[in-house]
């Protein structure tokens, strides 16, 4: 019998996802079935990626949902469908809210890594020896996406816990998630503050940290006074670490692709080939990766 | 000896064979003049001299040498000046701009304002026209825009320069301005293609004619010697037209149109005049004088700031367009381009627009009965068009008019209608065609109020008339009273006034 | 013999021999493209696009612009689902819906119309605020259903037929009517051709317009509701982009941005050629980078084809 | 009196001059907005948008319209740093980028004017194909820079003035120049203002259209290059969006969608507009659902104070 897989992410554009499809693609090369990766970046878009995935004879698919709210739709479009089917990174929930436990899940808790960012700041900053309360903290937001919030609210939770004052967390809102308009609102609040010397930075992704880490170069804080803490750990944060001289983006927790993408579609494999009903529920965890030991974070994670 | 000469053109449209054949030849230093029914081809002749189509086939030759235009520019180069029936003007740009729109004098690529005004202005001055050189065409009126646009032949040194229509809205004072204007082209040896209705003008002006048929030379007169209106008018129309305008008393009944101390924007001081049933009332004025915007006011196309319209004693307030034609009052407007035709749509379409709502029963339209209006008045004004599905861009400026006059007369429940510049650009055929219709309207008890910058249409058709001047009706005359010089008179602001005009 | 084929491609019926002809040769070669299946799914696919078109043809035909839509929809999905979740009752909360789409799209209208502000900066400006407000009533979080019988708008079927493609295609149906049939449909063409000159005729300019955008604003909401049914949820983020894919399909059906111009049967072949698209891409499993090229070189093709056909048929 | 202050605020300037009130207002009571370093933190912000009205200007005046300004910056960065790092050169890889820049908007250019193909959507293809063309280059990834002296393009200064803002002012005035002093400028306006009559006096229509839009892409190209700098990387999906900020700019600063009108000055005041809004509501800490809300009000507002403006004014 010839598998076909299907393998739907939420942003195709991501870097993120462009590894767990090069991932879930030497899966296939292994295993020699077809994978189909289909981008669909809201719910409508789900729907039809399930259908044509259907249409075109696929037994199974993994997802990573633009929404996790859209669990029910998927779970039923699926059975319409007879596909099996998987989740990625992000976990689907009912309409309670309630994660949906019987759609086998490989992922990271968004509040989870956002508290390992939180953790890896407050171990600079006491290792840099600064006066936690005269430090100021740049939260570049996007609370348009679930996981966004969660994530930086994973991050500050852990700060404020650790002596960090709330009121020195200033909000620097997205609008869309790139580094230019991280770079833009970080910059007016770091202004708005000239007071304040030390500056910790946290956001959705590597690329909102980025963005802040920016500002503060672009009004001449020196890197020393600066700790940026990014999420996902793909080009645009290997590409600090690779710079002649450090910068402030301290680190970046990385998240692996490899076991997501890889592993996802092994188990997806073996669920149709051979009836090996996967794990309900896989937790990875996010790793800091700094300048220091990048590499060799990346390789335990079976990265490059 | 120069000479322009065509020779075999031809040129077709989707259904329609606008020139057939079409060969004949002017020589240097005369004014040759171009006529022939609405849709006769004289428009599409002069696109093709301007490069702005192509013929199918045949030639033009300026000195034995075959243009190829393919473009305004090649045209250009070769020293063809076109002044086209619709206005080419660019309304934000400033008089000078328009005029050297394409040739701008350069340094390297930077504009000379410094030396492009002053040759505007001096180009304005020597054809003895009063506009700002810097002035926005925008704030101009029609009638100076047109004589910006035949500025633009005289600022070039063409060899061959063609006028489509270039009076129609010219007041006579403007036209004798071109008319000068023309004769000093002509001495310097030009070659002048002249297109015009006005067969007055044609016999003051040309050295020759040619008249075109369904897109056929019908005839070619390389000079006026015994040539007489009776043979031009039947070589166009191809039929005798004893008298064009054709008036025969009528009796004028009750008031149906009465317009009290109405007054806005452009007409500061609050007018009044009224229309009584079974009348053709004329309003006769230089260009700029106010009756176009007179008119709009009372239709409500811009606001009035004061008095009331009274149609059959109701009065209408606020007027609006929509309210003016429910209580059967209404206006066909002067610039056909931007108020009449709506570009894209169909003739029958164009037609139907207004009168539908009156055979639409709970706003469905009926396409059948629309399509048998359509057809009916396609073939009483003779409006040339492959069928009533053509898109009324492409018919010619004459039959364009005669859509929007179909529109207004297929209007069920007419009270008042007011017509403003109604023959512009339409041969004589159909002239006193429409002038019959005026009459029927009129003898059926409609009061009929006819704008119009030509003399002898005021004084062939109207019962009665009033004269503007300054925006202010300033005089009105009794049929039995119309003569030229008493209507120019009244038209003429006082000397001691300045000309209320130009620069806004 | 080319002459023919040239007349029959370039000819009135052009795009619509084309795209035939398209259909023909993709159902040929691309495997599993031609199963009932899956011209079910490429059809459910397009609805929301689909109904939108409707009115954002006549929006466009008159000469505006509508950058709204996709707020809408995703707005008055919100809506549905958040009243329906609140008072129990899905008539209630499709009857919200339907008010809140047809509030936005008159204020829209009277914006343009009355207070005479660009369609295009106003459409962005709500835009803009309807998104927001969308965000602000559900926190940015989607809002799932409570009361299943909601998903039966979507799920349900008519003669195998999904219900949502039944609507879409009865929308087809109303809207081709309502645009060669009736005084409003046709006094659309002629704002769009010259809205001065349709004033003067005695056309109520404004109103046509205000009604056109309130009429746009109520189609939203019933493919808000359609999508927020199909997706089990009230998205605020549901639809982003719409815009853009709509006026696509209507341009690529041969509605001019100049207005007085449209054709419903245009529109249909430019919203199943951009799902026609999409579907196929898919099937043959090209590459998510790789799609955006296609996507770009197949509406340029589709236009100038049509461009191609235009000029052959001598309009400007 | 109040007639004085109508006059004021409805005149010739009218924009200018509320603008000036509406900054005096905002530097009075809001906190830390007038500083030199939130001033000039806000001018680098808008210098992405600031570069790229300027050509935009010239595309809206001349009746055009071009979507695919985003995909170009980010293209062009892409090409900068990848070529840089490729050759190890700087300056070659700039050329390279201004030669991508301006190729992409050459290819639109004939496209939209030779083959007539509707500007829309010519544009919104080409914003697809040239997105997905930085995307497959990059893999997707941003591409980090090897040459730090990369960066001092942006961090640079001049008499405490970073660079790229410096830049931004300098195209401002040269494009002010070219709009009302050059043939090209002047041709660009009557193009706009109507095509029909610009050809019949002999501009070349055609050629303008493909200078306008080859403009724009090497001015995109100059925005690609000082953002690549910024970030210090070139990202495939940066600036996305960015053309409906742009276009928003241009009409908020006077500039007509319907061709023949534009003024530098406007569009400078239409940039900053929208930069003092974005850097007002941070400063303020407006929540991100709110500044939707607050984002599209402003819009609204300022082109309608405009189009009371035009209206007294009298224009059509
Ligand atoms: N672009 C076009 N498409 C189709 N038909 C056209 C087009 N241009 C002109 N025609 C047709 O060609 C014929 C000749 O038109 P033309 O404009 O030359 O007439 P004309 O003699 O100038 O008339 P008028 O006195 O009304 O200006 C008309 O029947 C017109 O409908
Ligand atoms: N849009 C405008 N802006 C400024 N002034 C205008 C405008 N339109 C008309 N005018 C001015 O108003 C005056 C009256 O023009 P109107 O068109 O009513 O005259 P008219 O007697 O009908 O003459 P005609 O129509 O033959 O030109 C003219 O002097 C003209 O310059
Ligand atoms: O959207 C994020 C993506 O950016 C990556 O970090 C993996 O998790 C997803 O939820
Ligand atoms: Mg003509
Ligand atoms: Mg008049």
């Amino acid at each position: 019998q010839d598998v076909k897989i299907g393998f739907v992410v939420k942003q195709p554009e991501e870097p993120w996802f462009q590894d767990e499809w090069k991932f879930a693609q030497e899966a296939a090369k292994e295993k020699g079935f077809t994978l189909v990766e289909i981008g669909a970046e809201d719910g409508e878009k789900v729907q039809a990626a399930i259908d044509n995935l259907g249409a075109q004879g696929a037994q199974g698919f993994i997802i990573c949902t633009p929404d996790v709210k859209l669990g029910p739709g998927i779970v039923a479009k699926a059975m319409a469908n007879d596909l099996k089917l998987m989740t990625v990174d992000d976990r689907l929930v009912d309409n309670a809210g309630n994660p949906i436990e019987d759609v086998p899940h490989m992922g990271i808790s968004a509040t989870k890594i956002g508290e390992t960012v939180g953790q890896a700041i407050v171990d600079e900053v006491k290792k840099r020896g600064w006066d936690m309360a005269s430090v100021g903290a740049i939260k570049v937001s996007y609370d348009q996406l679930p996981t966004a919030v969660d994530r930086v609210a994973g991050a500050t939770s852990v700060l404020e816990a650790n002596g960090f004052p709330a009121a020195n967390i200033f909000n620097a809102p997205q609008a869309k998630t790139d580094t230019e308009v991280a770079l833009n609102a970080a910059t007016t609040v770091i202004n708005a503050h000239p007071e304040i010397q030390h500056w910790v930075a946290v956001g959705l992704n590597d690329e909102a940290v980025l963005g802040a880490v920016r500002a503060t170069e672009s009004v001449g804080i020196p890197a020393a006074n600066v700790v940026g803490v990014g999420i996902g750990g793909a080009e645009s944060a290997i590409n600090e670490f690779k710079k002649p001289s450090e910068t402030g983006f301290f680190g970046t927790v990385i998240i692996s692709p490899k076991r997501h993408g890889y592993e996802t579609a092994l188990n997806m494999y073996e669920w149709i080939a051979n009836d090996a009903e996967p794990e309900k529920l896989i937790l990875t965890s996010g790793q800091l990766a700094t300048r220091g030991d990048y590499e060799q974070v990346r390789k335990d994670l079976g990265i490059e | 000896m120069a000479f322009l000469d065509f020779s075999g053109l031809s040129k077709s449209y989707p259904g329609v064979r606008a020139l057939s054949d079409v060969g004949f030849s002017v020589p240097a230093g005369h004014v040759h003049g171009l006529m022939g029914e609405n849709g006769a081809g004289k428009s599409t002749l002069i696109r093709i001299l301007s490069g702005d189509t192509r013929a199918d086939e045949g030639a033009i030759r300026i000195d034995g040498v075959e243009q190829r235009s393919s473009s305004a520019r090649d045209a250009f180069d070769a020293g063809v000046v076109v002044v086209h029936q619709e206005l080419q003007l660019v309304p934000d740009l400033s008089v000078a701009e328009n005029l050297s729109l394409g040739r701008f004098p350069r340094r390297m690529g930077i504009v000379d304002f410094r030396a492009l005004y002053a040759a505007v202005g001096r180009t304005l001055a020597e054809i003895g026209v009063d506009i700002d050189p810097r002035a926005k065409v925008a704030s101009l009126s029609i009638g100076e825009r047109q004589m910006v646009e035949i500025a633009k032949a005289v600022m070039i040194d063409a060899r061959v320069i063609a006028l489509d229509e270039p009076t129609s809205s010219l007041s006579s004072r403007e036209s004798e301005i071109l008319f000068r204007l023309i004769g000093r082209l002509r001495e310097a040896g030009k070659i002048i293609l002249y297109v015009s209705h006005r067969l007055d003008e044609i016999f003051r002006l040309c050295d020759g004619c040619t008249v075109l048929r369904d897109g056929q030379l019908a005839a070619h007169h390389p000079t006026m010697e015994g040539v007489t209106r009776e043979t031009l008018v039947s070589e166009m129309v191809g039929r005798e037209i004893s008298d064009i305008w054709g008036w025969r008393p009528r009796q004028a009944g009750a008031v149906r149109l009465s317009v009290e101390g109405i007054a806005g924007t452009r007409v500061p001081e609050p007018q009044s005049f009224q229309a009584r049933a079974g009348e053709i009332l004329g309003f006769f004025g230089l260009v700029g004088a106010g009756r176009s915007e007179l008119m709009r006011l009372v239709y409500g196309a811009d606001p009035a700031a004061a008095g009331t319209v009274r149609i059959d004693g109701e009065t209408l307030s606020p007027v609006t367009p929509r309210r003016a034609i429910c209580a059967g009052l209404v206006l066909c407007p002067e610039d056909r381009k931007a108020d009449g035709i709506v570009q894209g749509r169909s003739v029958a379409e164009n037609i139907a627009i207004s009168s539908r709502r009156h055979h639409s029963p709970m706003g469905l339209v009926r396409p059948s009965r629309e399509a048998e209006t359509a057809d009916r008045f396609i073939a009483s004004l003779r409006i040339r068009t492959p069928s009533r599905r053509q898109d009324i861009v492409n018919l010619s400026g004459g039959n364009q008019q005669k859509v929007i006059l179909a529109r207004w007369l297929s209007e069920p429940d007419v009270k008042v209608l007011i017509v403003d510049e109604p023959t512009r650009g339409i041969d004589v055929g159909a002239k006193a065609e429409i002038y019959e219709i005026l009459y029927a309207l009129a003898e059926k008890g409609i009061a009929v109020v006819v704008v119009s910058s030509e003399l002898p249409e005021v004084i062939g058709i109207c019962d009665r008339v009033l004269v503007m001047c300054e925006r202010r009706i300033a005089a009105e005359f009794a049929r039995g009273d119309l003569s030229e010089a008493a209507l120019l008179a009244a038209a003429l602001p006082d000397q001691a006034t300045p000309r209320f005009a130009q620069k806004a | 013999m080319t002459a023919t084929i040239k007349r029959i491609l370039l000819g009135e019926q052009g795009l619509l021999v084309l795209f035939v002809l398209a259909f023909a040769v993709v159902s040929l070669t691309v495997p599993n493209f031609l199963t009932e299946r899956n011209i079910l799914g490429l059809l459910q696919s397009v609805v929301t696009i689909g109904i939108v078109a409707c009115t954002m043809m006549f929006c466009l035909a008159s000469r505006d612009f509508d950058l709204s839509v996709g707020s809408i929809v995703a707005f008055a999905g919100m809506v549905a689902v958040m009243v329906s979740n609140e008072t129990g009752s899905i008539p209630l909360g499709l009857l919200a819906a339907l008010l809140a789409g047809t509030l936005v799209g008159f204020v829209n209208g009277v914006v343009i119309a009355k207070l005479r502000i660009n369609a295009l900066i106003t459409t962005l400006a709500t835009m803009q605020i309807v998104r927001g407000l969308a965000l602000i009533a559900s926190d940015g979080r989607a809002v799932g259903i409570n009361d299943p019988a909601f998903y039966s708008l979507a799920l349900s079927r008519f003669f195998g037929v999904p219900t949502p493609v039944w609507i879409m295609a009865i929308l087809f149906a109303i809207f081709a009517f309502v645009l060669n049939r009736t005084v409003f449909g046709r006094n659309t063409l002629a704002i769009g051709g010259n809205p001065e000159a349709s004033r003067l005729a005695g056309v109520d300019v404004d109103w046509g317009r205000i009604g056109i955008f309130a009429l746009q604003g109520l189609v939203c909401a019933v493919a808000g509701i359609l999508l927020a049914s199909r997706i089990t949820s009230g998205q605020p983020n549901a639809a982003t982009g719409l815009e853009l894919s709509v006026i696509s399909a209507c341009v690529l059906g041969g509605v001019s941005l100049a207005g007085g111009r449209a054709t419903m049967s245009g529109v249909i072949v430019g919203v199943l050629i951009l799902g026609i698209a999409e579907n196929v891409m898919n099937l043959l499993n090209i590459q998510a980078f790789y799609q955006y090229v296609v996507r770009g070189l197949i509406l340029l093709f589709a236009v100038l084809l049509d461009t191609l056909r235009s000029r052959a048929l001598g309009r400007r």
